[in-house]
């Protein structure tokens, strides 16, 4: 019964995306991108549920190609099974409970000046050669991280528990609502006519 | 269960006395107390000014004698006072403060004081809206539309204001509960066994945590737009005044599920009661209430589809409004089979329940056809769409308030209402309802545009039993007022559990202790086990 | 509460289990405040963003208005406060109290400092008559942007349908932004620096310690939102234009 | 009167259909009514039999422990969801009937003002819905119309009941409405956005005629030099602009003073100033209306400023001179 309904459910979801959008020919992008997630659902589910990394580690663990990527690869398989056995996460806030006042030694904080201080003058020194539109998605790009930075180690959130590190996320993910559905809607209506017509 | 004497000498009412006391209080309980005494006068308030509203629109053409400016304050603060200082904070910030802390085993919400400050904030909010009555007033309707209330005397700037402030109360409310839904359960309360209602209120205090700020932030670009003159929303200046209405409705429209979850909540525990029965489907419930919350974020264009908003938008907009019409499905389906089979008693707060079912049903269904995009164009801005927003704040909402206000009674004053005089409240109140706001669907099918003072003469009849439904409201509510009073004066000494409840509030002595509980509980079963 | 807090005996409030309980159902209270803080100026920052590109011109012309300068050294002070708050805690952490209140100091300090070069950077605007929309009076800006969408229109074939007379109309929505962009930061940086003030008066009593200075981690959170709206600011108003 | 005590047609009750695509909207208008009376009578009456059946008999009484089941709740998740995709998808053919209008549709011009239409044909000819409120927007029979919409102040909205239509009317931008009339006769047209004091008293008409007599109409107009003095422009202004509302001609008080005698009198202020009505006073009180406020009287004039354009004014103050 469970597998019946969480088939079911997946059913719902596929008819409930795809098929009117597609039916209507709204937006192929739309599609494309589900399409892809899916892939990667898929993908995700055969590595998980077949252990592909884990015989890739087995079989070809010696050839010069892999040998340096194990390291990573058993990085990457640790916290597979960790969201398998439904531990992701968690160590963490055990960690975080016990080192709940973890020091950040002045070096890092000392570092982190720095590195904003070097993306403040990039951000400028860029900003006065002319790369049209590129600019602003450079700047943009600097800024971001420049602010990953204040984040993750001025705010602690890297020694955060994962609870704060969603609640934080949430924030910008509701802002990219905002921001992406105001501008389908500006991009894809009536230019404004700047100014009144005479009555 | 109930085996404890009332510890009247510690109960949370006579703890400290003195008005002080309850002005500089951080109890929960008092907190909860002090903003259901604020919110039913603005209650109050803004149901004279509705009654006077329809007793203008009693005939086509001035019936009262007061000028079309007055008639437009008066539809406006009964608009913003019903939405910003009551329907909004209403559950949450009276049930959801007393009750929170209670059904989680804990002593206290998470952070008392702040609590205390977010009902002077709310307060501060109040009084600067009012102040707008000496300043000329606002007659812009609640939502503020520019360019409009950029071209309006400086009364709007008040409101406006106050709007802001309150949202800030919202806010603080709002992350209050959020943690101490997170922190503060009692041992052994996961959150697959915290009552229905707090799952309803949690998912609300998200969406009042993370929609209220752009509502902050769009009612300060308003008052910078109308003291400096910035242009962002002015089209004279090259705003864009549907972008206004992007930001507002990104609010509002999760606003109006911050104004019916709770209530949903509210049901959900009346009908597990009154029905002696497990919640059918618990998670179900639990699970569409933060559904409803995340999908309440992504369907705010439906009240734009004839603004000049684009076509693709419009669409999108339809069919993700459509979404939101499953959970809430889902939940009526499992509260009507909660009752199956169970052992039904129709005492005042169940009639409310009921009420609450049959009331909201048809806002429910309205609501999809005004969520379909061809309907809409006919019906947008008629009465019909007055008629379908009643039916789910009245209807829905204070429904379930007042439902709420007699369950709880005893647990918050240690007495018990007469339950005769809450249900001939309940008569007035359900039938005038339906006199009131059925023949407004009606009229708005007919094509009658709202926030109109004058109307033509073929909209008469209706109009004339829709006034008449709303004395009827009125006598309810004032019987209701009467059965709360005379509870509080001459009621039966209540015992601990009065109602045969299973959540841990009815655990607590009525009234609880200062601090809750003597003993924190420890809980090992679900919320609902009726064996 | 009422009681006298040393270093090493803190009582948390009633209603939670221990001091460590009441320390994270802080922080976490203080993060979801974040997160309005966040998407209130979100909110503005969206807007900006649409009206940038709907309007290139009046918005390339009004950054080339504004004084590089004066904003990098801002942007320097504000990721040096953001520097010596998170000292500011560290101190705290260590019990070094006297280092900490240094450390706040400097913070308040370079906070003063941003608001004067903000206070210069406003009376230049509004001497020049660059202020918002109604008040708005400098009638070179406005050739300037005329002149600018000229030549867009004269280099590049897309930018034919700009109705340059309208644009000269809705020239002084910059500064409507930069305004109120900038003024509510430039609160928020007030605001922030009072509650550094009131941590830095608690440090020197010896309220806070390592084992409780939830209040300095706080207002520690609050200002580093501060700066990371700043580092956003600097770039969209006075680089990308 | 409707008489909508008929139900054996749901859409009584609304008013005639004058489009083929009111009668479209009106299908799916009955197709929504009787869904969701099925659904009504579900979920209600279910309600109302479990009440019924299962009324508390005593206090003790036992019942069932059942938490949840799954191909229950699967089936009213899943056959709501279905029915709301067909609802959705009806209603979007609609919309995109409503928003694509055909190629050859002719072109009127709507302007909306507080609170006045005003239509401007192809031809030039142009006629506002005030003073003159019999002008109507007269349309031919059959042949596609394409209102192209503006605003002058606020946002108003053109809702024509008879044909399902209606469209939010935005200042700075061209809002658009077609139809093609199927029915001869006039039909109201209300303004549904909320736009202020005379919101309600904002009517206009559409007049379906024979294309025949339509055409005759249409071209019965010559352009002509607009005559008349300044003062009779002023007029014309005075009740376009919705200054009538507010003011009066005759000497009566309505909101606002009345015009009639008002230039060269002694003006007195709430702040206790005082000062004779000339030029430069009307101007100022035109543009700002909140820098003098005339005691007694409430601070309700909107601000005119960069609202109109400098000749109105002049005409407007040339036209109050005149009423002695």
């Amino acid at each position: 019964m469970e597998e019946f309904v969480n088939y079911a459910l997946y059913f719902i979801a596929c008819v409930c995306v795809l098929v009117p959008l597609f039916g209507l020919g709204l937006a192929p992008g739309i599609i494309v991108n589900l399409e892809l997630a899916a892939i990667l659902g898929s993908l995700y589910a055969q590595i998980v549920e077949k252990g592909l990394i884990k015989a890739l580690i087995k079989d070809k663990g010696d050839s010069p190609m892999i040998r340096p990527m194990v390291p990573a690869l058993e990085n990457v398989q640790r916290t597979i099974d960790s969201i398998e056995d439904g531990t992701f996460g968690k160590k963490k806030i055990d960690k975080s409970e016990e080192h709940g006042h973890h020091i950040i030694p002045i070096s890092v904080y000392a570092g982190v000046l720095a590195i904003l201080a070097i993306g403040t003058i990039i951000t400028v020194g860029v900003a006065q050669l002319d790369f049209g539109p590129w600019n602003t998605v450079i700047a943009m790009f600097v800024a971001t991280i420049k602010a990953s930075f204040v984040l993750l180690f001025f705010m602690h959130l890297k020694y955060d528990n994962a609870m704060n590190k969603v609640i934080f996320g949430s924030g910008f993910f509701f802002l990219l609502i905002l921001f992406s559905f105001s501008v389908i809607d500006i991009y894809t209506r009536i230019k404004p006519i700047l100014g009144f017509p005479k009555f | 269960m109930a085996h404890t004497e009332t510890h009247t000498s510690h109960d949370y009412l006579n703890h400290q006395k003195g008005l002080w006391s309850w002005l500089t209080t951080i109890d929960h309980k008092r907190i909860g107390i002090m903003y259901m005494i604020v919110i039913l006068f603005f209650f109050l308030i803004g149901g004279i000014f509705a009654l006077l509203i329809r007793l203008e629109l009693f005939t086509a053409g001035p019936t009262l004698g007061i000028d079309p400016g007055t008639y437009n304050r008066l539809m406006t603060f009964h608009g913003a006072i019903m939405v910003f200082m009551v329907i909004v904070p209403g559950i949450p910030s009276i049930f959801g403060n007393f009750l929170i802390p209670i059904m989680l085993g804990a002593k206290d919400v998470a952070f008392p004081r702040l609590n205390l400050f977010s009902w002077y904030v709310f307060m501060t909010g109040a009084i600067i809206a009012f102040a707008s009555l000496f300043f000329g007033g606002a007659d812009t309707g609640w939502t503020f539309y520019t360019p409009y209330s950029i071209r309006q005397p400086n009364g709007v700037i008040f409101v406006v204001l106050g709007a802001f402030t309150m949202g800030m109360a919202s806010i603080l409310t709002g992350l209050n509960f959020i943690v101490t839904v997170h922190k503060l359960r009692a041992p052994g309360q996961t959150m697959t066994r915290i009552p229905l209602f707090v799952w309803a209120t949690y998912a609300t205090a998200i969406i009042q945590v993370l929609a209220t700020p752009v509502l902050g932030i769009t009612l300060l670009l308003l008052i910078a737009e109308k003291t400096l003159g910035v242009g962002i929303f002015d089209p004279a200046l090259g705003g864009d005044p549907v972008l206004f209405q992007h930001f507002f409705w990104f609010y509002s429209h999760p606003a109006v599920y911050i104004m019916v979850l709770p209530a949903m909540g509210i049901i959900s525990e009346l009908i597990a009661t009154y029905s002696k029965k497990t919640v059918f489907g618990y998670t179900a419930i639990a699970y569409s209430s933060l559904a409803i919350a995340a999908v309440s974020f992504i369907v705010w264009g439906h009240h734009m589809f004839v603004s000049s908003q684009s076509e693709f938008a419009g669409i999108m907009f339809s069919i993700i409004t459509m979404l939101v019409g499953v959970p809430t499905a889902i939940k009526l389906f499992n509260w009507i089979a909660t009752m199956y089979m169970g052992s039904i008693k129709l005492d005042a707060p169940m009639l409310f329940a009921i009420g609450f079912m049959f009331l909201f049903t048809i806002g429910g269904l309205t609501g999809v056809w005004l969520a379909t995009l061809g309907m809409d164009v006919h019906f947008h801005d008629t009465y019909f769409v007055v008629a379908h927003f009643h039916y789910v704040m009245v209807g829905g909402t204070l429904m379930a308030f007042t439902g709420g206000i007699f369950y709880w009674f005893p647990k918050m004053f240690g007495k018990i209402c007469k339950d005769s005089i809450a249900r001939v409240s309940w008569v007035f109140i359900f039938t005038g309802f339906n006199v009131t706001f059925f023949p407004q669907f009606i009229l708005g099918a007919m094509g009658m545009p709202r926030r109109y003072f004058d109307y033509l003469p073929q909209y008469e009849s209706l109009n004339q039993v829709s006034t008449v439904g709303s004395w009827l409201i009125g006598f309810g509510f004032l019987i209701a007022l009467y059965a709360i009073i005379d509870g509080l004066l001459r009621g039966e000494k209540a015992s601990n559990n009065p109602w045969g409840g299973t959540t841990l509030e009815w655990l607590a002595t009525s009234p609880p202790h200062h601090e809750n509980f003597e003993k924190t509980p420890v809980v090992s079963v679900g919320p609902y086990e009726y064996r | 509460m009422s009681t006298v807090k040393t270093e090493s005996h803190f009582h948390h409030a009633h209603h939670f289990d221990s001091a460590e309980h009441q320390y994270s159902s802080a922080k976490q209270g203080i993060w979801l405040f974040m997160v309005t803080e966040i998407l209130m100026f979100g909110g503005l920052f969206v807007a900006y963003l649409i009206y940038k590109s709907l309007y290139a011109p009046v918005f390339h012309v009004g950054s080339s208005y504004l004084d590089v300068k004066m904003g990098t050294i801002n942007t320097f002070l504000l990721i040096t406060s953001s520097f010596t708050m998170a000292l500011g805690i560290y101190f705290n952490q260590k019990n070094e109290r006297k280092k900490a209140v240094i450390s706040l100091a400097l913070t308040i300090l370079c906070a003063i400092g941003f608001m004067t070069v903000k206070f210069f950077e406003y009376n230049h605007k509004i001497h020049l008559g660059l202020v918002p929309g109604k008040y708005f009076n400098n009638p070179e800006f406005v050739q300037k942007v005329a002149d600018f969408a000229t030549n867009m229109q004269a280099t590049s074939s897309s930018y034919q349908e700009i109705d340059i007379a309208a644009l000269k109309k809705i020239a002084p929505l910059y500064f409507g932004f930069y305004f109120v962009m900038t003024g509510l930061h430039g609160f928020h940086v007030i605001i922030g620096a009072c509650l550094i003030f009131w941590v830095m008066i608690r440090t020197a009593k010896g309220d806070f310690g390592s084992e409780y200075y939830t209040p300095v981690e706080g207002v520690g959170l609050f200002w580093h939102i501060v700066d990371l709206i700043w580092i956003y600011l600097f770039p969209l108003l006075y680089l990308v234009g | 009167m409707y008489s909508w005590l008929n139900i054996n047609l749901a859409n009584t009750f609304m008013p005639v259909e004058g489009t083929e695509l009111a009668g479209n909207v009106d299908n799916l208008y009955i197709f929504l009514l009787i869904s969701s009376l099925i659904s009504f009578i579900i979920l209600i009456g279910g309600m109302t039999a479990f009440i019924v059946k299962y009324k508390r008999r005593s206090a003790n009484d036992k019942t069932a422990y059942i938490t949840h089941n799954n191909l229950l709740e699967f089936l009213w998740s899943f056959i709501p969801f279905v029915i709301m995709m067909v609802i959705f998808y009806w209603g979007k053919l609609i919309y995109d009937d409503y928003r694509t209008p055909p190629e050859n549709a002719e072109e009127i011009h709507v302007t909306g003002r507080q609170w006045v239409w005003r239509f401007t044909y192809k031809n030039g000819y142009a006629f506002s819905t005030k003073p003159a409120n019999a002008a109507m927007l007269n349309v031919p029979l059959n042949r596609p119309i394409k209102l192209v919409m503006t605003s002058g102040d606020v946002l108003h909205s053109f809702f024509i009941p008879g044909f399902r239509n209606k469209q939010d009317v935005v200042p700075g931008r061209y809002t658009y409405l077609w139809f093609k009339a199927t029915k001869l006769g006039q039909f109201q047209v209300f303004c549904t956005e909320y736009c202020g004091l005379e919101h309600s008293n904002m009517p206009a008409t559409v007049n379906v005629m024979p294309e025949a007599e339509y055409d005759t109409w249409v071209r019965a107009y010559v352009p002509e030099a607009s005559g008349g003095g300044l003062a009779d422009k002023g007029k014309e202004i005075f009740t376009e602009r919705g200054c009538t509302a507010c003011h009066s001609v005759n000497g009566t008080r309505i909101v606002g003073p009345t015009m009639k005698g008002l230039s060269g009198s002694k003006r007195e202020f709430a702040d206790g100033s005082s000062a004779v009505a000339d030029d430069a006073y009307l101007r100022e009180s035109i543009l700002n209306s909140g820098a003098k406020i005339v005691k007694d009287y409430p601070a309700a004039m909107p601000i005119f400023k960069g609202q109109i354009e400098e000749e109105d004014v002049s005409a407007l103050i040339d036209y109050i001179k005149s009423l002695k």
